[in-house]
């Protein structure tokens, strides 16, 4: 990463960077305590561990900006400013869900936020990325798409034509890699022909980043260098974040099977939130107490959510076939 | 006197294009060769030089990553005519049409729409081999959330792409390309075709037959020489396969009593498949005798003409089962 | 002694799998988290263990890549089970198999062959979503040179999956998720299924019900409770939809005289479809009454389970339609 | 291309070289004339120009190396050894062809000396070299793969599969981009980003070189050293051959809606047999006379290949539905 490019970031939003991993981790954790109790529809992906891409990354977009997620979409959902408890009840498959209790966990949209679409086929997201992003080019919006996945997707036919498709176009897209080392339990290791998935970038003739995805502050810098290309029309960015996520590939799976325990434990002691507290509190940037205090407002925000969601109704017969064209 | 006018299906096309381009800013073009060739049969031709290359995009060979792209400009602001060359080629980006562009509607409970209209045209019996032959057709009529669109005639393909272009909801339209070059009447004056209303072509009172495509025409054939052996049939052209208009379909056979259903799809889950079964289930009481398929072969096509003739529908086995019905 | 030996059917997948690799060196197993993780389900659990990661091999995320390199090794002398995980990302695929795998015996003159075999586990109603929910098997059952095969025990699935490995013709092989915990008599002898062998689950004289995958269980309750009101119901699992046993089929309703025919897939231009289509053709003058379809509903699948549960074909809905031809 | 690691090529091998070219170029100059006289079913694409990557690759390879091609697969199917007068029949969809009058023109195949198959499908090739490469392996053949596609093809999906794919199981395929600068009439420098394809072998950890596709000698030079590599068990190369095709994309396509008069003439002055021979009589490699032998010798094997051609028969209707399971 080119350093020394930017401004130091403000204190304030060093700040609101911690508020919204922890708005991610005790939403992700709400939402596995929700499945425990056997409320969810279908399988949950949680990214506890992974917070700090999320929202790095979009602590550099507008409200107008949009994203595109993936089948593991809560946090890009609540970071890129989705309400919560749409988002909960949404997962539970509720008429007051963001998508009517029709798309569940896995397929998240609240595009009044810029929260486009998740799709959870692996891959199939960067198209439509490069889409919305033609289109805000010829609309002349100026809007910057951000199109998260993970290591995984990075091997798909669909990442090649998007990232060729971008490029060529000149589009304001920045791709957004979540490497956390396993799809399911295949490690990128045994997937993936280069070491970093950002040296792709150059079969597209456009900048990669490979960073820390645990460090939020890198992953604030390096966005804001990509979104600020994208916003000038000078292309789109690939970014890769290496990161890991605490749980199994789904709520359940213990994620043990193709990792070892070290490993996990290991990674844990990275924990992105823990890092960017203490950083805060060295630096004097925040009180504990200050932080404490976040901890408890988002507390207080996810309970609202939960109570939400969990008061809501299930979609009635009326609902069946609306929509379908 | 602007009925008078003829022009051919190409020609119908491209105006439908052009006028709705000119109609909505929000119109856009892509796929390979449509731009700087105007389309490999020319159905573009002049649309890049009208619209700039912002608006007319000739796209790499990514059918995946342009159709997802076209789903993308369409849930957010734009309305794309995406062109996949051949429908051979449709597999490519199967994904993107089934899990994106025929479902983000419903699954985000309304909040996306995706007015993207997909054109391809069929090549079959062309002689390019088996992977440039297929119409697919009866994929999409499954997949929940596509309209699909099979017009025969210059006029009602230009009409029914207008209606394409303006429909909210993800259209696939099917062109033929033997049928480019026919000419047909197509009014100088602007007009709309509806979806899910069938064209009865011909009228009669002893045959119901259904065709689609090219095969309108073979039906159409093989109505006049029933006519010679005193067997009035009717040709009903559904025009769009989703919505389908049932009602014309059962009001005929109501009245024939006897039905014979032309595809040009291999007859197992096609479309005949699906307008017999509608019609057993549906109008079964009306039945004087079994419902007949008149099919593509279940079989890749070849590449030798003689066999490719031995394989497709035409007019000489449209005839043979209708007169197993009398 | 053996016969009574009950496994569910995830293991008697597996045992399928186990024994013919044990038996031919060239078989292989490639997919997405077949190997380490023994899928996701575990249906290929101890596979990497006892034949190593040559043979077992995971893969990236590149189900074009893959299954296309599964037709590249089987035109060169193996013999390779590749697994998609669920059915709903065969369309990423749909360029290899359609192209490629249905076809290239044939466009070839015979010179290549491709026994190939690809399994899917289908999800319908899990509740994770449209793009989570389909079997798409009337895409394949359409195109020419497929095998296509949906067990409904556990006892079909292990003799249906040997034979579909020993089969030189490219073969799709649909396994149902929520069948995998199912027990079932399995012999521990071992044993082969034919293709195009219908199997009737269950005898009757009054109404046939055709169906396929976990509705054949759903049908063989509704016919339990027709019984009661003194209907008998014959239950006919085709057990393999291509080729398909026209001649079971044909037989009972010849002897019952109706027919429901239910289907996991939405109607149009489904496997119901297809069957009705043939019924309606060819034992036309046996019937009494309609051919009626249970099929999904012609909709995306919603995730909400009050949605999920009116969509999907049941006990009920077999039911309701049965009692209409009375 | 790394010089010096290779002994000079034999005389013979040089003349060989000639020879192959002029049967590519003799053969497809018949087939257009084929087409000419409405012989041919569906339409027609020539390697006129493009001879010398054909060539110069499967002059590296054994017979039981195999070969994956395209829609334009002439020059591929008699490179690598198939006889002209089943190729010939079977582009008139005769039953004498090699695949009986089914694939034609797009979908030449005869295995028996390793042609394997061309597929029409634009960068659907690729993957089926990558299985017949892992069957190859598996076996313990020995074999080589070499996949043919155009520089279209390195856009699609298919293409980066297949490259990651055969890099992490370093596999022995040889892949050969035959640019020719356009894919119909969309150019190279539209629809790719990169100037040379070569440099997206770095995305795939795998070696790439970007050569003079009509300079049959360095053509040969580079595949030696791909094949060798693949051989040893080193694993996959990327070789992009940059050429022309001297016709239009189809034969009957004027080929100048999208390219200049000049840059049409321009490239047919680098034309690579005229180049080759050139390169043989000024270095008395071979003789004036023996090169005009050569070229009656191949005269007399196109002759008796339309002849055969010609004279053989359709299949009848007992041919329909055989193969198809
Ligand atoms: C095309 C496709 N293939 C397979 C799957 C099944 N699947 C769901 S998540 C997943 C792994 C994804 O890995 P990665 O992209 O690294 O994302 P992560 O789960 O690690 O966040 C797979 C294989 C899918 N959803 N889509
Ligand atoms: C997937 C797919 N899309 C489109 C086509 C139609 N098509 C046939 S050849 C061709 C251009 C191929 O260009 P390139 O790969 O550069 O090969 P060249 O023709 O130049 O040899 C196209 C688009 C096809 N055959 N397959
Ligand atoms: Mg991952
Ligand atoms: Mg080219």
């Amino acid at each position: 990463m080119e350093k020394g490019l930017h401004n130091e970031i403000s204190n304030e939003k060093l700040v609101s960077l911690y508020r919204e991993m922890v708005r991610v981790r005790l939403f992700d954790d709400k939402m596995g305590e929700f499945y425990a109790r056997g409320l969810c529809p279908g399988t949950l992906h949680l990214s506890t561990g992974q917070e700090a891409v999320a929202v790095g990354v979009c602590a550099n977009l507008t409200k107008e900006d949009l994203v595109t997620s993936t089948h593991r979409a809560h946090a890009h959902t609540v970071a890129k400013g989705t309400p919560m408890n749409v988002t909960a009840a949404e997962i539970l498959g509720k008429v007051t869900g963001c998508c009517r209790g029709r798309g569940g966990t896995m397929h998240l949209s609240w595009p009044e936020v810029g929260m486009l679409y998740s799709s959870s086929i692996v891959g199939a997201g960067a198209p439509l990325a490069v889409g919305a992003a033609l289109s805000a080019t010829l609309r002349k919006t100026n809007q910057v798409i951000a199109s998260f996945f993970g290591d995984g997707a990075a091997n798909t036919g669909g990442f090649h034509e998007s990232l060729n498709l971008a490029s060529i176009w000149k589009l304001p897209v920045v791709f957004v890699c979540e490497n956390n080392l396993y799809a399911i339990s295949v490690s990128v290791k045994r997937s993936t022909s280069v070491k970093d998935i950002a040296v792709r970038a150059k079969a597209y003739n456009m900048p990669g980043f490979a960073i820390d995805g645990n460090d939020v502050i890198e992953v604030y810098k390096t966005a804001r260098i990509a979104v600020e290309r994208a916003r000038k029309g000078e292309g789109p960015t690939l970014i890769e974040a290496k990161t890991y996520r605490h749980h199994g590939h789904y709520y359940g799976d213990p994620g043990t099977a193709y990792r070892t325990k070290e490993e996990v434990e290991e990674w844990k002691k990275g924990d992105p939130i823990v890092r960017h507290r203490k950083y805060l509190l060295e630096r004097t940037i925040a009180s504990e107490e200050q932080l404490n205090n976040i901890d408890k407002e988002v507390e207080e925000e996810v309970a609202e959510a939960e109570k939400f969601a969990i008061d809501s109704e299930f979609p009635g017969p009326e609902e069946l076939e609306r929509f379908v064209f | 006197m602007s009925t008078q006018r003829e022009i051919n299906m190409a020609e119908a096309l491209n105006e439908a294009m052009r006028e709705e381009m000119r109609r909505d800013p929000t119109v856009i073009l892509m796929g390979e060769d449509v731009g700087v060739l105007g389309g490999v049969y020319g159905v573009s031709k002049g649309l890049l030089d009208e619209f700039g290359p912002e608006r007319v995009r000739d796209t790499p060979i990514s059918e995946d990553g342009f159709v997802g792209a076209g789903i993308g400009a369409a849930i957010t602001g734009l309305n794309p005519i995406v062109e996949i060359m051949y429908p051979d080629f449709l597999p490519c980006a199967m994904n993107q049409i089934t899990n994106h562009m025929a479902k983000l509607r419903y699954m985000t409970g309304g909040q996306l729409t995706v007015p993207l209209t997909i054109r391809s045209a069929i090549i079959q019996g062309r002689g390019s081999g088996a992977d440039h032959a297929q119409t697919l057709i009866p994929w999409f009529v499954q997949t929940p959330g596509l309209k699909v669109v099979v017009p025969s005639t210059p006029y009602d393909a230009k009409g029914l792409l207008k209606t394409a272009i303006r429909d909210k909801a993800p259209v696939m339209f099917f062109e033929t390309a033997k049928l480019y070059l026919n000419k047909g009447p197509v009014p100088e004056d602007e007009y709309l075709i509806p979806f899910g209303k069938a064209d009865i072509k011909r009228e009669g009172t002893d045959l119901t037959i259904v065709a689609i495509c090219n095969l309108v025409l073979e039906a159409l054939e093989a109505a006049k020489e029933l006519e010679k052996e005193g067997i009035k049939a009717e040709v009903v052209d559904p025009r769009t396969l989703v919505p389908l208009d049932k009602e014309t379909i059962i009001n005929s056979v109501k009245k024939t009593n006897r039905i014979v259903v032309v595809d040009n799809n291999p007859s197992a889950c096609g479309v005949a498949a699906e307008i017999a079964a509608i019609v057993a289930e549906e109008a079964f009481d009306y039945l004087d005798g079994p419902i007949m398929r008149v099919a593509t072969l279940q079989i890749p096509e070849p590449v030798a003409p003689p066999l490719i003739k031995l394989m497709l529908p035409n007019k000489e086995k449209i005839i043979t089962a209708a007169k197993k019905l009398f």
